[in-house]
Protein backbone atom coordinates (compact mmCIF):
# COMPACT_ATOMS: atom_id res chain seq x y z
CA UNK A 1 0.00 0.00 0.00
CA UNK A 2 1.24 3.48 -0.86
CA UNK A 3 0.86 4.93 2.58
CA UNK A 4 2.58 2.35 4.75
CA UNK A 5 4.47 3.52 7.32
CA UNK A 6 8.07 3.76 6.84
CA UNK A 7 10.58 4.99 10.05
CA UNK A 8 13.61 7.05 9.49
CA UNK A 9 16.34 7.24 12.27
CA UNK A 10 18.10 10.24 11.96
CA UNK A 11 21.00 11.61 14.48
CA UNK A 12 20.71 15.77 15.31
CA UNK A 13 22.65 17.46 17.55
CA UNK A 14 23.04 14.60 20.33
CA UNK A 15 19.11 13.77 19.98
CA UNK A 16 17.58 10.73 17.66
CA UNK A 17 14.83 11.92 15.81
CA UNK A 18 12.48 9.70 14.23
CA UNK A 19 10.76 10.57 10.92
CA UNK A 20 7.31 9.07 10.24
CA UNK A 21 5.85 9.05 7.45
CA UNK A 22 2.84 7.49 5.93
CA UNK A 23 0.07 6.33 8.37
CA UNK A 24 -0.16 5.97 11.88
CA UNK A 25 -2.65 2.90 11.93
CA UNK A 26 -2.03 -0.81 12.94
CA UNK A 27 -0.13 -1.79 10.20
CA UNK A 28 2.28 0.80 11.57
CA UNK A 29 3.41 -1.34 14.72
CA UNK A 30 6.72 -3.34 13.25
CA UNK A 31 7.71 -0.48 11.41
CA UNK A 32 7.40 1.78 14.66
CA UNK A 33 8.43 -0.88 17.11
CA UNK A 34 11.22 -1.30 14.74
CA UNK A 35 12.75 1.96 15.15
CA UNK A 36 12.39 2.40 18.27
CA UNK A 37 14.25 -0.27 19.18
CA UNK A 38 17.31 0.49 16.27
CA UNK A 39 17.60 3.76 18.10
CA UNK A 40 17.52 2.30 21.67
CA UNK A 41 20.42 -0.21 20.52
CA UNK A 42 22.26 2.95 18.54
CA UNK A 43 22.53 4.00 22.12
CA UNK A 44 20.00 6.93 21.84
CA UNK A 45 18.20 8.21 25.36
CA UNK A 46 16.77 10.92 24.36
CA UNK A 47 14.18 10.59 20.88
CA UNK A 48 11.91 12.75 18.72
CA UNK A 49 8.99 11.42 16.98
CA UNK A 50 8.29 13.79 14.39
CA UNK A 51 4.78 13.10 12.95
CA UNK A 52 5.57 15.76 10.18
CA UNK A 53 5.43 13.35 7.33
CA UNK A 54 2.18 11.66 8.90
CA UNK A 55 -1.36 12.83 8.02
CA UNK A 56 -3.63 10.08 8.67
CA UNK A 57 -3.54 8.67 12.62
CA UNK A 58 -5.73 6.68 14.20
CA UNK A 59 -7.09 4.95 17.21
CA UNK A 60 -4.85 1.91 16.75
CA UNK A 61 -2.22 4.17 16.16
CA UNK A 62 -2.42 5.94 19.39
CA UNK A 63 -2.46 2.67 20.71
CA UNK A 64 1.18 1.79 19.44
CA UNK A 65 2.28 5.51 20.70
CA UNK A 66 1.03 4.71 24.11
CA UNK A 67 2.59 1.50 24.06
CA UNK A 68 5.99 2.93 23.27
CA UNK A 69 5.47 5.87 25.37
CA UNK A 70 5.08 3.22 28.22
CA UNK A 71 8.12 1.40 27.20
CA UNK A 72 10.03 4.73 26.87
CA UNK A 73 8.93 5.30 30.63
CA UNK A 74 10.48 1.97 32.23
CA UNK A 75 14.00 2.62 29.93
CA UNK A 76 13.84 5.67 30.97
CA UNK A 77 14.65 6.91 27.39
CA UNK A 78 12.71 10.63 27.38
CA UNK A 79 10.35 10.74 24.19
CA UNK A 80 8.94 14.06 22.87
CA UNK A 81 6.71 14.38 20.08
CA UNK A 82 6.73 17.18 17.14
CA UNK A 83 5.07 17.50 13.72
CA UNK A 84 1.77 17.22 14.48
CA UNK A 85 -1.30 19.11 13.00
CA UNK A 86 -2.81 21.03 15.16
CA UNK A 87 -6.04 18.55 14.77
CA UNK A 88 -3.78 16.01 15.92
CA UNK A 89 -2.63 18.13 18.67
CA UNK A 90 -5.51 18.12 19.75
CA UNK A 91 -7.06 14.44 19.44
CA UNK A 92 -3.36 13.45 21.89
CA UNK A 93 -4.59 16.04 24.07
CA UNK A 94 -7.68 14.51 24.07
CA UNK A 95 -6.84 10.65 24.51
CA UNK A 96 -4.99 12.18 27.53
CA UNK A 97 -1.20 11.44 25.50
CA UNK A 98 0.19 14.66 26.21
CA UNK A 99 0.54 13.60 29.86
CA UNK A 100 2.99 11.08 28.91
CA UNK A 101 5.30 13.13 26.42
CA UNK A 102 5.76 16.68 25.42
CA UNK A 103 4.33 17.90 22.47
CA UNK A 104 6.22 20.80 20.62
CA UNK A 105 5.14 22.26 17.03
CA UNK A 106 8.43 21.89 15.11
CA UNK A 107 11.23 19.57 15.54
CA UNK A 108 13.90 23.00 16.28
CA UNK A 109 11.48 23.45 19.62
CA UNK A 110 11.85 19.88 20.59
CA UNK A 111 15.38 19.33 20.10
CA UNK A 112 16.06 22.62 21.51
CA UNK A 113 13.92 21.78 24.53
CA UNK A 114 16.16 18.57 25.26
CA UNK A 115 19.49 20.21 24.95
CA UNK A 116 18.08 23.13 27.30
CA UNK A 117 17.12 20.47 29.71
CA UNK A 118 20.74 18.75 29.60
CA UNK A 119 18.92 15.24 27.95
CA UNK A 120 20.76 13.28 25.25
CA UNK A 121 24.11 15.81 25.34
CA UNK A 122 26.26 12.56 26.79
CA UNK A 123 24.63 9.98 24.36
CA UNK A 124 26.71 8.40 22.17
CA UNK A 125 26.15 9.13 18.30
CA UNK B 1 -36.71 14.92 11.49
CA UNK B 2 -39.15 15.81 8.69
CA UNK B 3 -36.47 17.14 6.00
CA UNK B 4 -34.28 14.62 6.07
CA UNK B 5 -32.18 14.23 3.04
CA UNK B 6 -29.93 11.23 2.11
CA UNK B 7 -27.37 12.49 -0.60
CA UNK B 8 -24.29 9.80 -0.83
CA UNK B 9 -24.59 6.44 -0.09
CA UNK B 10 -21.00 4.59 0.11
CA UNK B 11 -19.92 0.83 0.69
CA UNK B 12 -16.46 -0.36 1.21
CA UNK B 13 -15.06 -3.88 1.57
CA UNK B 14 -14.15 -4.52 5.29
CA UNK B 15 -10.76 -4.31 5.23
CA UNK B 16 -8.56 -1.98 7.07
CA UNK B 17 -7.45 0.92 5.17
CA UNK B 18 -10.84 1.28 3.32
CA UNK B 19 -11.63 3.65 5.95
CA UNK B 20 -9.67 5.98 3.89
CA UNK B 21 -12.36 5.99 0.56
CA UNK B 22 -15.19 6.71 3.52
CA UNK B 23 -12.86 9.75 4.97
CA UNK B 24 -12.47 11.16 1.29
CA UNK B 25 -16.14 10.53 0.43
CA UNK B 26 -17.42 12.25 3.39
CA UNK B 27 -14.64 15.21 3.30
CA UNK B 28 -16.15 16.33 -0.18
CA UNK B 29 -20.09 16.20 1.20
CA UNK B 30 -19.19 18.02 4.02
CA UNK B 31 -16.86 21.05 1.75
CA UNK B 32 -20.57 21.19 -0.41
CA UNK B 33 -22.25 21.73 2.61
CA UNK B 34 -20.05 24.55 3.80
CA UNK B 35 -18.92 22.79 6.59
CA UNK B 36 -15.45 24.67 8.10
CA UNK B 37 -12.28 22.97 7.14
CA UNK B 38 -11.46 22.72 11.33
CA UNK B 39 -15.08 20.49 11.57
CA UNK B 40 -14.25 18.52 8.78
CA UNK B 41 -10.95 16.99 10.20
CA UNK B 42 -13.01 16.40 13.37
CA UNK B 43 -15.35 14.27 11.41
CA UNK B 44 -13.11 12.45 8.92
CA UNK B 45 -11.35 11.32 12.23
CA UNK B 46 -15.05 10.23 13.64
CA UNK B 47 -15.90 8.61 10.22
CA UNK B 48 -12.19 6.59 9.99
CA UNK B 49 -13.16 5.43 13.81
CA UNK B 50 -16.55 3.96 13.43
CA UNK B 51 -15.70 2.34 9.90
CA UNK B 52 -13.13 0.78 12.00
CA UNK B 53 -14.97 -0.23 14.36
CA UNK B 54 -17.38 -2.02 11.60
CA UNK B 55 -14.29 -3.23 10.01
CA UNK B 56 -13.11 -4.67 13.44
CA UNK B 57 -16.25 -5.73 15.45
CA UNK B 58 -18.95 -5.62 12.87
CA UNK B 59 -17.70 -7.46 10.26
CA UNK B 60 -14.87 -9.44 11.61
CA UNK B 61 -11.40 -8.68 9.63
CA UNK B 62 -11.23 -10.04 6.11
CA UNK B 63 -15.19 -10.66 5.65
CA UNK B 64 -16.60 -9.78 2.27
CA UNK B 65 -19.73 -8.18 3.73
CA UNK B 66 -19.46 -4.25 3.10
CA UNK B 67 -19.49 -1.47 5.68
CA UNK B 68 -22.10 1.13 4.91
CA UNK B 69 -21.97 4.73 4.81
CA UNK B 70 -24.66 6.87 4.41
CA UNK B 71 -24.41 10.54 4.16
CA UNK B 72 -27.40 12.97 4.64
CA UNK B 73 -28.83 16.09 6.06
CA UNK B 74 -31.54 17.41 8.03
CA UNK B 75 -32.44 21.17 8.44
CA UNK B 76 -29.59 22.09 10.89
CA UNK B 77 -27.13 18.85 10.40
CA UNK B 78 -24.71 16.61 8.44
CA UNK B 79 -25.55 12.95 8.94
CA UNK B 80 -23.16 10.25 9.15
CA UNK B 81 -24.59 6.97 9.28
CA UNK B 82 -21.96 3.86 9.43
CA UNK B 83 -23.25 0.45 9.81
CA UNK B 84 -22.15 -2.99 10.09
CA UNK B 85 -23.91 -6.38 9.08
CA UNK B 86 -22.79 -8.17 12.68
CA UNK B 87 -21.02 -10.70 11.35
CA UNK B 88 -18.13 -10.76 13.74
CA UNK B 89 -17.82 -12.63 16.35
CA UNK B 90 -16.45 -10.39 19.44
CA UNK B 91 -18.79 -6.96 20.35
CA UNK B 92 -17.68 -4.29 22.19
CA UNK B 93 -20.44 -2.64 24.27
CA UNK B 94 -20.81 -0.18 22.11
CA UNK B 95 -24.32 0.91 22.81
CA UNK B 96 -23.13 2.11 26.35
CA UNK B 97 -22.18 5.16 27.54
CA UNK B 98 -18.53 6.32 26.65
CA UNK B 99 -16.27 7.62 29.87
CA UNK B 100 -16.24 11.16 28.35
CA UNK B 101 -13.65 12.37 31.47
CA UNK B 102 -11.38 9.17 31.31
CA UNK B 103 -10.03 8.21 27.95
CA UNK B 104 -9.52 4.20 27.76
CA UNK B 105 -6.31 3.14 28.56
CA UNK B 106 -4.82 -0.54 26.77
CA UNK B 107 -5.01 -1.39 23.23
CA UNK B 108 -9.16 -2.55 23.36
CA UNK B 109 -10.26 0.65 25.41
CA UNK B 110 -12.08 1.10 22.45
CA UNK B 111 -10.56 4.45 22.19
CA UNK B 112 -12.04 4.76 18.59
CA UNK B 113 -15.53 5.37 20.12
CA UNK B 114 -14.48 7.79 22.93
CA UNK B 115 -12.88 9.86 19.94
CA UNK B 116 -16.09 9.97 18.02
CA UNK B 117 -18.03 11.22 21.19
CA UNK B 118 -15.62 14.27 21.44
CA UNK B 119 -15.84 15.07 17.44
CA UNK B 120 -19.05 15.31 16.61
CA UNK B 121 -21.75 17.26 18.02
CA UNK B 122 -24.55 14.54 18.44
CA UNK B 123 -23.41 10.76 18.47
CA UNK B 124 -26.27 8.15 18.85
CA UNK B 125 -25.24 4.36 18.26
CA UNK B 126 -27.90 1.14 17.83
CA UNK B 127 -27.18 -2.08 18.19
CA UNK B 128 -29.54 -5.27 16.61
CA UNK B 129 -29.13 -8.40 15.80
CA UNK B 130 -28.34 -7.21 12.22
CA UNK B 131 -25.38 -4.93 12.84
CA UNK B 132 -24.56 -1.72 14.93
CA UNK B 133 -26.07 1.94 13.38
CA UNK B 134 -23.26 4.30 14.29
CA UNK B 135 -25.06 7.69 13.81
CA UNK B 136 -23.38 11.08 13.91
CA UNK B 137 -24.31 14.80 13.38
CA UNK B 138 -22.54 17.90 12.61
CA UNK B 139 -24.00 20.94 12.98
CA UNK B 140 -24.17 22.92 9.69
CA UNK B 141 -22.90 26.72 10.32
CA UNK B 142 -24.58 29.25 11.08
CA UNK B 143 -23.96 31.15 7.21
CA UNK B 144 -25.40 27.88 5.43
CA UNK B 145 -28.14 27.72 7.60
CA UNK B 146 -31.34 30.33 7.31
CA UNK C 1 -21.32 26.58 -2.45
CA UNK C 2 -17.87 27.00 -1.72
CA UNK C 3 -16.28 26.47 -5.17
CA UNK C 4 -18.82 29.06 -7.02
CA UNK C 5 -16.42 30.64 -9.37
CA UNK C 6 -15.28 34.08 -8.34
CA UNK C 7 -13.40 36.35 -10.96
CA UNK C 8 -12.01 39.21 -10.62
CA UNK C 9 -10.56 41.88 -12.83
CA UNK C 10 -6.90 43.93 -13.24
CA UNK C 11 -6.89 46.14 -15.23
CA UNK C 12 -3.41 46.38 -16.34
CA UNK C 13 -1.54 48.92 -19.22
CA UNK C 14 -0.91 46.24 -21.26
CA UNK C 15 -3.75 43.61 -20.81
CA UNK C 16 -6.82 43.00 -18.63
CA UNK C 17 -6.33 39.99 -16.23
CA UNK C 18 -9.54 38.06 -14.93
CA UNK C 19 -8.29 36.36 -11.82
CA UNK C 20 -10.84 33.47 -11.73
CA UNK C 21 -11.16 31.41 -8.48
CA UNK C 22 -12.71 27.93 -7.46
CA UNK C 23 -14.79 25.87 -10.30
CA UNK C 24 -14.91 26.13 -14.14
CA UNK C 25 -18.48 24.15 -14.23
CA UNK C 26 -21.54 24.99 -16.14
CA UNK C 27 -22.15 26.91 -12.99
CA UNK C 28 -19.53 29.25 -14.17
CA UNK C 29 -21.15 30.08 -17.46
CA UNK C 30 -23.08 33.30 -16.87
CA UNK C 31 -19.96 34.77 -14.44
CA UNK C 32 -16.92 33.63 -17.30
CA UNK C 33 -19.39 35.48 -19.82
CA UNK C 34 -19.79 38.77 -17.59
CA UNK C 35 -16.46 39.38 -16.36
CA UNK C 36 -15.12 38.68 -20.37
CA UNK C 37 -17.66 40.93 -21.29
CA UNK C 38 -16.69 43.71 -18.75
CA UNK C 39 -12.88 42.84 -19.74
CA UNK C 40 -13.77 43.29 -23.48
CA UNK C 41 -15.14 46.62 -23.22
CA UNK C 42 -12.00 48.14 -21.88
CA UNK C 43 -10.90 47.46 -25.62
CA UNK C 44 -7.43 46.41 -25.21
CA UNK C 45 -6.19 43.34 -27.63
CA UNK C 46 -5.06 41.14 -24.94
CA UNK C 47 -7.07 39.74 -22.30
CA UNK C 48 -4.96 37.11 -20.12
CA UNK C 49 -7.57 34.28 -18.26
CA UNK C 50 -5.90 33.38 -14.89
CA UNK C 51 -6.84 29.53 -14.20
CA UNK C 52 -4.00 30.11 -10.94
CA UNK C 53 -7.22 29.44 -8.44
CA UNK C 54 -8.97 26.66 -10.02
CA UNK C 55 -8.53 23.23 -9.48
CA UNK C 56 -11.35 21.83 -10.89
CA UNK C 57 -12.49 22.23 -14.96
CA UNK C 58 -14.56 19.87 -16.73
CA UNK C 59 -15.81 19.81 -20.15
CA UNK C 60 -18.96 22.13 -20.14
CA UNK C 61 -16.40 24.76 -18.51
CA UNK C 62 -14.06 24.45 -21.45
CA UNK C 63 -17.38 25.27 -24.06
CA UNK C 64 -17.49 27.98 -22.47
CA UNK C 65 -13.60 29.06 -22.43
CA UNK C 66 -13.82 28.25 -26.03
CA UNK C 67 -17.34 30.12 -27.15
CA UNK C 68 -15.63 33.50 -24.95
CA UNK C 69 -12.43 32.93 -27.41
CA UNK C 70 -14.20 32.89 -30.38
CA UNK C 71 -16.20 35.46 -29.06
CA UNK C 72 -12.38 37.51 -28.60
CA UNK C 73 -11.52 36.58 -32.14
CA UNK C 74 -14.90 38.57 -33.49
CA UNK C 75 -13.54 42.08 -31.83
CA UNK C 76 -10.21 41.97 -32.87
CA UNK C 77 -9.06 40.38 -29.42
CA UNK C 78 -7.06 37.86 -28.10
CA UNK C 79 -6.86 35.41 -24.95
CA UNK C 80 -4.03 34.50 -23.43
CA UNK C 81 -4.02 32.13 -20.56
CA UNK C 82 -2.10 31.10 -17.47
CA UNK C 83 -2.37 29.20 -14.36
CA UNK C 84 -2.86 26.01 -15.44
CA UNK C 85 -1.36 23.21 -13.83
CA UNK C 86 0.02 20.41 -15.63
CA UNK C 87 -3.11 18.14 -15.91
CA UNK C 88 -5.55 20.65 -17.14
CA UNK C 89 -2.95 22.08 -19.53
CA UNK C 90 -2.84 19.10 -21.02
CA UNK C 91 -6.21 18.55 -21.70
CA UNK C 92 -6.63 22.13 -23.42
CA UNK C 93 -4.15 20.65 -25.54
CA UNK C 94 -6.17 17.46 -25.97
CA UNK C 95 -9.57 19.47 -26.83
CA UNK C 96 -7.57 22.14 -28.92
CA UNK C 97 -7.62 25.02 -27.12
CA UNK C 98 -4.44 25.59 -27.83
CA UNK C 99 -4.73 26.36 -31.13
CA UNK C 100 -7.26 29.14 -30.30
CA UNK C 101 -5.37 30.73 -27.52
CA UNK C 102 -1.52 30.77 -26.52
CA UNK C 103 -1.21 29.36 -22.86
CA UNK C 104 1.59 30.24 -21.00
CA UNK C 105 3.53 28.96 -17.73
CA UNK C 106 3.51 32.18 -15.68
CA UNK C 107 1.57 35.73 -15.99
CA UNK C 108 4.63 37.23 -16.63
CA UNK C 109 5.49 35.42 -19.76
CA UNK C 110 1.98 36.32 -20.92
CA UNK C 111 2.23 39.76 -20.05
CA UNK C 112 5.63 40.48 -21.91
CA UNK C 113 4.01 38.22 -25.14
CA UNK C 114 1.26 41.29 -24.40
CA UNK C 115 3.57 44.24 -24.12
CA UNK C 116 5.93 43.30 -26.95
CA UNK C 117 2.60 42.87 -29.08
CA UNK C 118 1.72 45.89 -28.20
CA UNK C 119 4.79 48.16 -29.04
CA UNK C 120 5.16 46.10 -32.60
CA UNK C 121 1.71 47.06 -33.63
CA UNK C 122 2.22 51.35 -31.72
CA UNK C 123 5.48 51.00 -34.12
CA UNK C 124 3.97 49.09 -37.27
CA UNK C 125 1.66 52.49 -37.24
CA UNK C 126 4.41 54.43 -37.97
CA UNK D 1 -5.50 -8.80 3.84
CA UNK D 2 -7.33 -10.70 1.56
CA UNK D 3 -6.83 -11.06 -2.07
CA UNK D 4 -8.95 -11.05 -5.12
CA UNK D 5 -11.25 -7.96 -6.08
CA UNK D 6 -12.35 -5.72 -3.96
CA UNK D 7 -15.49 -3.53 -4.55
CA UNK D 8 -16.50 -0.09 -3.41
CA UNK D 9 -20.20 1.36 -4.54
CA UNK D 10 -20.98 4.73 -4.57
CA UNK D 11 -24.27 6.19 -5.07
CA UNK D 12 -24.78 9.89 -5.59
CA UNK D 13 -27.85 12.26 -6.54
CA UNK D 14 -28.23 13.36 -9.86
CA UNK D 15 -27.38 16.95 -9.16
CA UNK D 16 -24.22 18.76 -10.83
CA UNK D 17 -21.32 19.56 -8.09
CA UNK D 18 -21.47 16.00 -6.65
CA UNK D 19 -19.24 14.19 -9.14
CA UNK D 20 -17.19 15.87 -7.17
CA UNK D 21 -17.23 13.48 -4.28
CA UNK D 22 -17.03 10.88 -6.48
CA UNK D 23 -13.86 12.16 -7.79
CA UNK D 24 -12.63 11.82 -4.04
CA UNK D 25 -13.29 8.71 -3.45
CA UNK D 26 -11.97 7.86 -6.83
CA UNK D 27 -8.47 9.69 -5.44
CA UNK D 28 -8.75 7.97 -2.34
CA UNK D 29 -9.03 4.45 -4.10
CA UNK D 30 -6.35 5.11 -6.81
CA UNK D 31 -3.92 6.66 -3.98
CA UNK D 32 -3.87 3.30 -1.92
CA UNK D 33 -3.42 1.02 -4.71
CA UNK D 34 -0.20 3.54 -5.48
CA UNK D 35 -1.04 5.49 -8.53
CA UNK D 36 1.08 8.45 -9.47
CA UNK D 37 -0.42 11.96 -9.19
CA UNK D 38 -0.31 12.08 -12.52
CA UNK D 39 -2.74 9.07 -13.23
CA UNK D 40 -5.05 10.08 -10.05
CA UNK D 41 -5.69 13.55 -11.88
CA UNK D 42 -6.24 11.58 -15.66
CA UNK D 43 -8.87 8.88 -13.69
CA UNK D 44 -10.61 12.06 -11.22
CA UNK D 45 -11.03 14.50 -14.34
CA UNK D 46 -12.42 10.94 -16.28
CA UNK D 47 -14.39 10.02 -13.59
CA UNK D 48 -16.01 13.88 -13.22
CA UNK D 49 -17.08 14.04 -17.09
CA UNK D 50 -18.73 10.22 -16.92
CA UNK D 51 -20.86 11.39 -13.82
CA UNK D 52 -21.55 14.48 -15.31
CA UNK D 53 -23.01 12.64 -18.34
CA UNK D 54 -24.58 10.00 -16.17
CA UNK D 55 -26.59 13.54 -14.02
CA UNK D 56 -27.33 15.96 -17.38
CA UNK D 57 -28.16 13.52 -19.92
CA UNK D 58 -28.57 9.80 -18.13
CA UNK D 59 -30.60 10.98 -15.55
CA UNK D 60 -31.80 14.67 -16.90
CA UNK D 61 -31.15 16.30 -13.38
CA UNK D 62 -33.62 14.42 -11.55
CA UNK D 63 -31.77 14.70 -8.41
CA UNK D 64 -34.52 11.77 -6.67
CA UNK D 65 -32.34 9.41 -9.19
CA UNK D 66 -29.12 8.69 -8.40
CA UNK D 67 -25.85 7.70 -10.56
CA UNK D 68 -24.28 4.47 -9.24
CA UNK D 69 -20.45 4.51 -9.32
CA UNK D 70 -18.82 0.99 -8.84
CA UNK D 71 -15.04 1.07 -8.64
CA UNK D 72 -13.42 -2.61 -8.40
CA UNK D 73 -9.65 -3.01 -7.09
CA UNK D 74 -7.95 -5.60 -9.10
CA UNK D 75 -3.95 -6.73 -8.62
CA UNK D 76 -2.92 -4.36 -11.38
CA UNK D 77 -5.79 -2.14 -12.24
CA UNK D 78 -8.60 -0.22 -11.15
CA UNK D 79 -11.94 -0.59 -12.98
CA UNK D 80 -14.57 2.14 -12.60
CA UNK D 81 -18.09 1.74 -13.86
CA UNK D 82 -20.77 4.49 -13.96
CA UNK D 83 -24.83 3.39 -14.05
CA UNK D 84 -27.25 5.93 -14.98
CA UNK D 85 -31.21 5.22 -15.11
CA UNK D 86 -31.04 7.07 -18.70
CA UNK D 87 -33.28 5.73 -21.28
CA UNK D 88 -31.58 7.82 -24.88
CA UNK D 89 -28.32 5.71 -24.41
CA UNK D 90 -27.25 6.76 -27.78
CA UNK D 91 -23.60 5.80 -26.24
CA UNK D 92 -21.78 5.76 -29.95
CA UNK D 93 -18.18 6.07 -29.48
CA UNK D 94 -16.73 9.78 -30.44
CA UNK D 95 -15.25 9.90 -32.98
CA UNK D 96 -14.07 13.43 -33.39
CA UNK D 97 -15.63 15.91 -30.78
CA UNK D 98 -17.44 18.79 -31.38
CA UNK D 99 -16.49 22.29 -29.42
CA UNK D 100 -20.22 23.20 -29.38
CA UNK D 101 -21.61 20.04 -27.56
CA UNK D 102 -19.63 19.71 -24.37
CA UNK D 103 -20.95 16.15 -23.93
CA UNK D 104 -19.09 14.47 -26.91
CA UNK D 105 -16.00 16.75 -25.54
CA UNK D 106 -16.32 14.86 -22.22
CA UNK D 107 -16.59 11.41 -24.26
CA UNK D 108 -13.47 12.22 -26.24
CA UNK D 109 -11.56 13.46 -22.58
CA UNK D 110 -12.48 10.12 -21.28
CA UNK D 111 -11.35 8.27 -24.19
CA UNK D 112 -7.81 9.98 -24.04
CA UNK D 113 -7.43 9.78 -19.98
CA UNK D 114 -7.98 5.70 -19.35
CA UNK D 115 -6.44 3.08 -20.87
CA UNK D 116 -9.85 1.18 -21.93
CA UNK D 117 -13.21 2.84 -22.12
CA UNK D 118 -16.16 1.30 -23.09
CA UNK D 119 -19.99 2.73 -23.29
CA UNK D 120 -22.76 0.26 -23.11
CA UNK D 121 -26.87 0.52 -22.98
CA UNK D 122 -28.29 -1.90 -20.28
CA UNK D 123 -31.95 -2.32 -20.06
CA UNK D 124 -31.79 -0.53 -16.33
CA UNK D 125 -29.67 2.87 -17.76
CA UNK D 126 -26.45 3.45 -19.56
CA UNK D 127 -23.12 2.44 -18.36
CA UNK D 128 -19.47 3.37 -18.97
CA UNK D 129 -16.53 1.31 -18.07
CA UNK D 130 -13.15 2.87 -17.38
CA UNK D 131 -10.01 0.99 -16.70
CA UNK D 132 -6.87 2.25 -15.63
CA UNK D 133 -3.68 0.06 -15.55
CA UNK D 134 -0.89 0.24 -12.64
CA UNK D 135 2.37 0.76 -14.96
CA UNK D 136 5.07 -1.14 -12.79
CA UNK D 137 7.71 2.22 -14.61
CA UNK D 138 7.87 3.76 -17.03
CA UNK D 139 5.06 2.86 -18.83
CA UNK D 140 4.01 6.16 -19.92
CA UNK D 141 5.74 6.13 -23.05
CA UNK D 142 3.89 2.95 -24.64
CA UNK D 143 0.30 3.59 -24.09
CA UNK D 144 -0.32 5.72 -27.07
CA UNK D 145 -2.54 9.12 -26.31
CA UNK D 146 -2.61 11.18 -29.39
CA UNK D 147 -2.99 14.43 -28.57
CA UNK D 148 -4.59 17.60 -29.94
CA UNK D 149 -2.18 19.84 -30.30
CA UNK D 150 1.69 19.23 -30.08
CA UNK D 151 3.22 20.78 -27.31
CA UNK D 152 3.96 24.57 -27.08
Amino acid sequence: MAQELKVGVRHSAAVTVLDLHGDVTMFAESELTRAYHQAIDDGARALVLNFAGTDYINSAGIAIIISLLTEARTGAVTLVICGLSTHYQKIFRMVGLTQYAEVYDTEDLAVQELKNRGIGESAPV
Amino acid sequence: MPTKRQLVELQIPSIFGYEKVAMATVTAVALRVGISAERIEDLRTAVAEACINAIEYGNGVGAAAPVVVTISTDALHLLIDVRDLALGSTKPQMGKMVDLQNPPTGPHGNMGLFLIHHLVDKVHIVCRANGTHVHMAMRLPDSVLH
Amino acid sequence: MSDELQAALRELPQATIIDLHGDVTSFADARLHTSFDNASARGLKYIILNFGGVDYINSAGIATVISILSEARGRGQQLLIVGLNDHYRKIFRMVGVARYAEIFETEAAALDKATDQTSLETSALW
Amino acid sequence: MSSGKQVIHLHIPSELGFEKVAMGAARSVAQKMGFSNDRILDLQTAIAEACTNAIEHGNRLNSAQRVEVVMTVEENALAVDVHDRGRDAQFTEPQIYDHHNHRGMGMYIIKQLVDEVQWSAQPQGGQVRMVIYLEPDAGDSTSPRPQGESGL
